[in-house]
């Protein structure tokens, strides 16, 4: 049935990188980059994310439609963090309180 | 194809007319329930965005009271129990039953020392007063700010509370799996619910890839 | 019963602006209106069904027609949005020289406080054609003053300031509503709008015995709440000087800085390790619970009256026109 | 005619009988019939509610209920209305029992989840309806924190919890909608073959799946907020009351087109028929519900014009709402020219349709004043918005489901109404609709604020003649009711195709067999192709 069987290799060896990102922003966390601490942490997760969604959840060898429910998904997501951080974000932009 | 009512199976049930067509349906059905829980997570994250822009101090100082190697040992054991759960899936794939059953009742184990260390941390959480409530109390930061720091405990407790919730009720799919899997419900032919439940395991493990970071590791070194 | 009108009464300068603008709305919206009732009306009698056999050729879509259908309604629709929005700024901006008068919300009453003391409930006077800025806080939930005749609303929410401003132009009697649902007596929240001319609003402002000016109010609760033993005018001590703070740019610890505004002083007073300034030790206490939103207010407008100064003191009342800065 | 041999013929009703066989069916048509009979029971609730407003709306001084008694009132005539009936209405009862036939598949592709759904929405309800008559709730459909986490001492949590399980109905039915739409279509039936009602399902799915959800996690949120006082929504912690707004309406603006999506689907059907034409621009109006779907999401501040969310934000989302105006711009123009040059029938749906249009045109139109800055800050909260959004729901998605009622009873029940009777109440429902509504604006503009149940007396005059429509409104809601349930017993038998309509769900019996169709249909043509129904022709045009 299923036209792809992942070997118990490349599970391994996605295992064994997500185990090492882990370690290494545990580590990084007590380090201080400043700003960059943010960017680090969440460009790591985001890597996990990628590795576990595109290897465990085999979206690599998904369907066009399922890429797509996927991306719509996190764009969604996206709207919401972005749009009402457009308000918060520009409050008392005029000078005027509440403006 | 006549419409005339089929012998119903689990792998073809009376409302498709293949097997494929069914499976097709299952999985996008999955995904489809991930995306509206990447919303319902989405609403937590938005307020936590929020809060962390406007308090970024406060914020540093109650992540740092939380059990950083705790976090990360958890951390491990869920991505190992994802990793048992692909294998569970592989096998699945296969048709190896025997195999299916130990790598699910692994994943189950496994999902099972993620909550029991939850809980654990929880339990410290209330012996140290970051309960929120009229006795919340943290150290380290003024008291014109407690209010603040417990909007931190109070998204900690409601996103760790829901990722939890949703590991119970994967540990029930898992508890169902194993029972029918024993059953000899799946085949290679047809392990739609492995692969399903599998989607579901996952994604958890997702969602805590993102927890983990936000709620421990951010704002640390500003401690 | 009363009488029948379609129209609020326009009484500040923004009424005739934001009327002009629905004109414009409602000729789009009229217009398009006839023309979709004209045309279904038009085709449903001239092609209604003769026969019960009878086949339509088919019409197959036109593409400039959807082109044009689309543009047209999309140009107007930026006509509005652009016009709308600038009328939306310019009501967002007070000008600098507008009479600052402060307004508590709570269930289910309006609390005003004029800068000369005089408090009033559920009634304001103002002077006709004199820019009025509001600042607004609430003491419970969300509420909203709304003045039809000025067309112009602003919720009052807890926990922060926000600014609402108009200029009236007609003296009289005008509605004012609570327009944000906020509790049982949400429709008793309401009261009025006393736009008067300047000699009847200062022979007003004389006729209410004031207990003292708003910023005098503050002074006296910088007082008791003994916020005097630190904060010293000459700066000594652990404490900043106040004198000269409002308007300036404050250098936070931690890096960052912050303009001292009425919200910024709202919470250096109820929350003031939120911002500590740059040099000093958050060593001052929180104030929370121990002052109203009023009092809080009286504290802003005393420490907005430690300067920096305005350039010439004119009495409210004075500045008509609008140009002279009134402000204390 | 139809002889008695063939009414004998086994179809969905009668393929099996009991309490048993309806509580535990998992076939769409039935599923679609208990939403029907649950929707319905909302309505008149709501409705009930409504006349109780607006008799108490006669007169300025608020005699007849005290002011908590109305602020519950309107609290739970919107409740009801908004999340027990409107958002079900169209989508679960008509699009339950007719998505899967058009697209000629034997049921949903999740018929136990499909059921599933119907209970969450009945539990839902229980919860609300509990709440209502153990003393209601007051804090407005809307719940505005802080007033109502902190200051309300009504049944808030009760009434959430309702619309939380509700939500979860509403998700489902849009997941399986989505599944279905794309995997169990009859063979020939590709994506631009399928009805515009389809499409418009589609699409309201979608925003099921992506909004609903955030409704959820506010509702936990409120829930935590106001049992534990976790500090989120209060200012007094440092929690931001705005946010729980951009959550609310990240959802409740989108919800706004889950209602009137449907209807617009309902409507593309009955132009179509009505007039024996296809849809002018059938792929325009096709993608325009997409784009409905999609910039519905990008809008919801504009209900936060007042609320001290930024000068910018408040810019941005009036801006982005002029956007979503426009498809639905496109769609009217392109229904319109649709009966240019049609066979036009005055059948019932017809005439429903008919209304759907204008009133909605004003509706939206109305939805242009209040998405432009200048303007919704004077009348925000006031009568305008209320006749706003009537317009639209009452005016617009209620018509449309009165006319797909008609249009596809036969089909439900076998039985056709009594078209003199319908004919009537539609113009009656029409002309109390107008009476009711119009004096609004005018009320609106005025300065009158929503949510009053005292109010200066110069107003007066408007709410007197709002609620003589009212009652008007509510004799043309009761008409129906009456005839339809006559019509079961005494209404003439159905035909397949009463109306010479193009749709798959008119090939099969009336009613439908259990399984839907005979034999699984293989499309071969345009969706709308009347040449395919009508036997011998005149051609017109
Ligand atoms: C089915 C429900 C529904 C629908 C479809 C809409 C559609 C629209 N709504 Fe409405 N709305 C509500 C239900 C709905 N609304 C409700 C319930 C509220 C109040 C909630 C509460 O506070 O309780 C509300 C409130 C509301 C507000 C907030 C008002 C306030 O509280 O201050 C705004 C502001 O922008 C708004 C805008 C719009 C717009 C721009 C559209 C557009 O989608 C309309 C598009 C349609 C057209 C434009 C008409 C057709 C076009 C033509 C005939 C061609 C000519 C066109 C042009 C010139 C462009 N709505
Ligand atoms: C689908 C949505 C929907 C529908 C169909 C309606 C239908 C009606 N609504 Fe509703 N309304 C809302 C959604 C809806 N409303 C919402 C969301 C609000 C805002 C709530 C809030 O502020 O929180 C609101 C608010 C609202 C107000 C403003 C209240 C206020 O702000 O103070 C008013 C006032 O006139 C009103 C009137 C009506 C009327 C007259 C009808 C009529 O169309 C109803 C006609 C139907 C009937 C009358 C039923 C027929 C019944 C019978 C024949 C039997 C009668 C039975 C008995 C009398 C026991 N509504
Ligand atoms: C125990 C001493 C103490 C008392 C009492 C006190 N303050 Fe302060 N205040 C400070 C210190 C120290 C700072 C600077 C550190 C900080 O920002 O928290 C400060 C800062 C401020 C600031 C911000 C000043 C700036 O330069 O940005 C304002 C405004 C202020 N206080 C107002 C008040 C008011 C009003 C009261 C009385 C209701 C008061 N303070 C009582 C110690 C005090
Ligand atoms: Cu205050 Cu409504
Ligand atoms: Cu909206």
């Amino acid at each position: 049935m299923s036209a792809h069987i992942d070997s118990v290799k490349t599970y391994a060896l996605v295992f064994a990188g997500l185990i090492f990102l882990t370690v290494a922003t545990t580590y990084v966390a007590t380090v201080d980059l400043g700003p960059f601490s943010v960017v680090v942490a969440l460009g790591i997760a985001v890597c996990k994310m990628l590795l576990v969604a595109l290897f465990f959840m085999h979206i690599r060898h998904s369907t066009k439609l399922t890429k797509l429910v996927v991306l719509g998904g996190l764009l969604w997501l996206g709207i919401l963090l972005t749009l009402t951080m457009s308000d918060i974000l520009t409050r008392g932009a005029l000078g005027v309180p509440g403006r | 194809m006549a419409s005339q009512a089929h012998v119903e199976t689990l792998a073809l049930r009376e409302q498709f007319d293949t097997e494929a067509q069914q499976k097709d349906a299952s999985t996008l059905g999955m995904w489809i329930f991930l995306i509206t829980e990447i919303m319902f997570f989405g609403g937590m994250f938005l307020a936590y965005t929020v809060y962390r822009g406007a308090f970024p101090m406060v914020f540093a100082v109650a992540s740092s009271s939380l059990a950083l190697i705790l976090g990360a040992v958890n951390t491990v054991v869920l991505l190992c129990s994802s990793f048992t759960m692909v294998l569970a899936v592989r096998a699945a794939q296969l048709g190896q039953q025997r195999a299916i059953i130990l790598f699910l009742i692994l994943t189950l184990l496994l999902g099972g020392v993620f909550l029991g260390v939850k809980a654990y941390e929880w339990k410290d959480k209330f012996e140290e007063h970051h309960i929120p409530g009229p006795t919340f109390h943290l150290e380290g930061v003024a008291t014109d700010q407690q209010g603040h720091a417990q909007l931190f405990f109070s998204l900690y407790f409601a996103m760790t509370g829901l990722h939890a919730l949703h590991m119970v009720i994967g540990v029930g799919i898992l508890t169902f799996l194993i029972f029918q899997t024993r059953k000899g419900r799946y085949t290679a032919d047809y392990m739609t619910p492995v692969d399903v439940a599998g989607l579901y395991w996952h994604f958890v493990d997702i969602i805590w890839i993102f927890l983990f970071p936000l709620l421990y590791l951010i704002d640390r070194h500003m401690k | 019963m009363g009488t029948l009108r379609l129209f609020p009464e326009q009484a500040s300068t923004f009424a005739p602006e934001v009327d002009h603008l629905l004109y414009f709305l409602l000729t789009v919206a009229v217009f398009f209106t006839l023309v979709i009732f004209g045309a279904i009306f038009y085709f449903a009698v001239r092609y209604r069904r003769r026969s019960d056999q009878e086949l339509p050729h088919v019409v197959h879509g036109g593409m400039a027609l959807e082109i044009v259908w689309s543009v047209i309604p999309f140009g107007l629709t930026m006509v509005m949005f652009t016009w709308g929005a600038s009328i939306f700024f310019r009501e967002s901006r007070p000008p600098d020289d507008a009479l600052n008068i402060y307004v508590v919300g709570k269930q289910w009453m309006w609390k005003i406080q004029h800068m000369e003391g005089q408090r009033e409930i559920n009634e304001l006077h103002i002077p006709l054609g004199r820019a009025i800025k509001l600042t607004l806080t609430s003491e419970d939930v969300i509420h909203s003053f709304f003045v039809p005749a000025f067309r112009t609303k602003q919720d009052a929410v807890p926990g922060r300031y926000s600014t609402s401003w108009f200029q009236p132009t007609k003296a009289g009697k005008y509605h004012l509503f609570c327009a944000e649902y906020c509790g049982n007596r949400h429709s008793g929240m309401i009261g009025w709008i006393y736009v008067m001319e300047p000699q009847d609003y200062q022979a007003w402002l004389t006729g209410e015995s004031p207990t003292g000016s708003l910023a005098d109010n503050g002074a006296k609760l910088f007082q008791d709440l003994a916020c005097v033993n630190c904060h010293k005018a000459d700066g000594t001590g652990r404490c900043p000087s106040l004198v000269g703070l409002f308007g300036k740019t404050v250098q936070l610890s931690g890096g960052g800085s912050v303009k001292a505004d009425e919200a910024y002083i709202r919470e250096s007073i109820l929350q003031p390790a939120a911002k500590v300034v740059a040099g000093y030790q958050p060593i001052m206490p929180t104030f929370q619970g121990l002052v109203t939103e009023e009092g809080v207010l009286q504290l802003v407008e005393y420490v907005k009256s430690l300067g920096p100064k305005p350039a010439a003191e004119t009495s409210p009342a004075e500045g008509i026109t609008g140009s002279t800065p009134g402000k204390r | 005619m139809i002889t008695a041999a063939v009414q004998e013929r086994e179809h969905y009703l009668n393929a099996s009988y009991g309490i048993k066989s309806w509580l535990l069916t998992k076939d769409h048509k039935r599923i679609g019939l208990l939403y029907l009979a649950t929707i319905t029971l909302f309505f008149f609730l709501g409705g009930a509610f409504a006349t109780l407003i607006r008799i108490e709306l006669l007169t300025p001084q608020g005699g007849l209920v005290s002011s908590e008694t109305y602020n519950k009132l309107f609290t739970m005539h919107g409740v009801a209305m908004v999340f027990f009936f409107l958002i079900p209405s169209i989508p679960a009862s008509l699009g339950n029992f007719f998505l899967p036939m058009m697209i000629g598949a034997r049921d949903l592709a999740f018929p136990r989840i499909n059921l599933l759904s119907w209970y969450l929405l009945v539990i839902g309800g229980l919860f609300s309806l509990f709440a209502m008559l153990a003393g209601g709730v007051d804090t407005g459909w809307t719940f505005y924190t802080p007033y109502s986490t902190t200051y309300s001492n009504t049944w808030v949590i009760a009434t959430a919890l309702g619309i939380f399980v509700a939500g979860f109905s509403s998700i489902l039915t849009g997941l399986n909608f989505i599944v279905t739409v794309h995997t169990m279509r009859a063979p020939g039936m590709t994506w631009f073959r399928l009805p515009l009602f389809v499409w418009a399902n589609y699409a309201t799915a979608l925003i099921q799946v992506l909004g609903t959800p955030v409704l959820a996690v506010t509702i936990v949120l409120l829930f935590c907020e106001r049992v534990f006082h976790i500090g989120i929504f209060d200012p007094v912690l440092g929690g931001d009351p705005v946010l729980f707004q951009h959550l609310f309406w990240f959802y409740s603006h989108p919800a706004v087109y889950i209602m009137v999506l449907p209807a617009m689907g309902v409507v593309s059907e009955l132009i179509s028929t009505f007039s024996r034409k296809p849809i002018f621009g059938y792929r325009i109006v096709a993608c325009s519900s997409l784009a409905i779907a999609v910039l519905g999401f990008l809008v919801w501040g504009h209900h936060l014009f007042v609320s001290t969310q930024s000068v910018y934000a408040g810019m941005v989302f009036s801006f982005l709402s002029y956007f979503v105006a426009i498809p639905s711009a496109i769609k009217v123009f392109n229904w319109t020219a649709t009966l240019y040059k049609g066979s036009i029938s005055y059948a019932t749906p017809m005439l429903y349709a008919f209304g759907f249009i204008g009133l909605f045109t004003i509706g939206g139109l109305t939805g242009l004043f209040v998405a432009c800055l200048g303007i919704d800050v004077h009348v925000t909260d006031t009568y305008f918005v209320v006749a706003h959004f009537h317009y639209i729901m009452v005016g617009g998605t209620i018509m449309a489901y009165m006319g797909g009622l008609h249009y596809w009873w036969p089909k439900m029940t076998g039985r056709m109404y009594p078209e003199a009777w319908a004919k009537l109440s539609a113009l009656v429902i029409f002309l109390g609709f107008n009476l009711t509504f119009f004096p609004q604006f005018i009320l609106g503009y005025l300065g009158m604020p929503r949510r009053y149940h005292v109010y200066p007396e110069e107003f007066q005059i408007l709410h007197v003649l709002s609620t003589a429509g009212a009652s008007v409104l509510a004799v043309g809601y009761a008409i129906p009711m009456m005839y339809f349930i006559w019509s079961l017993r005494y209404g003439k038998l159905a035909p397949a195709n009463p109306w010479g309509a193009t749709g798959l769900e008119w090939q099969t019996a009336s009613p439908p067999p259990a399984h839907n169709f005979e034999e699984t249909p293989v499309v071969t043509h345009e969706a709308y192709d009347y040449s395919t129904v009508i036997g011998e022709v005149i051609e017109v045009g």
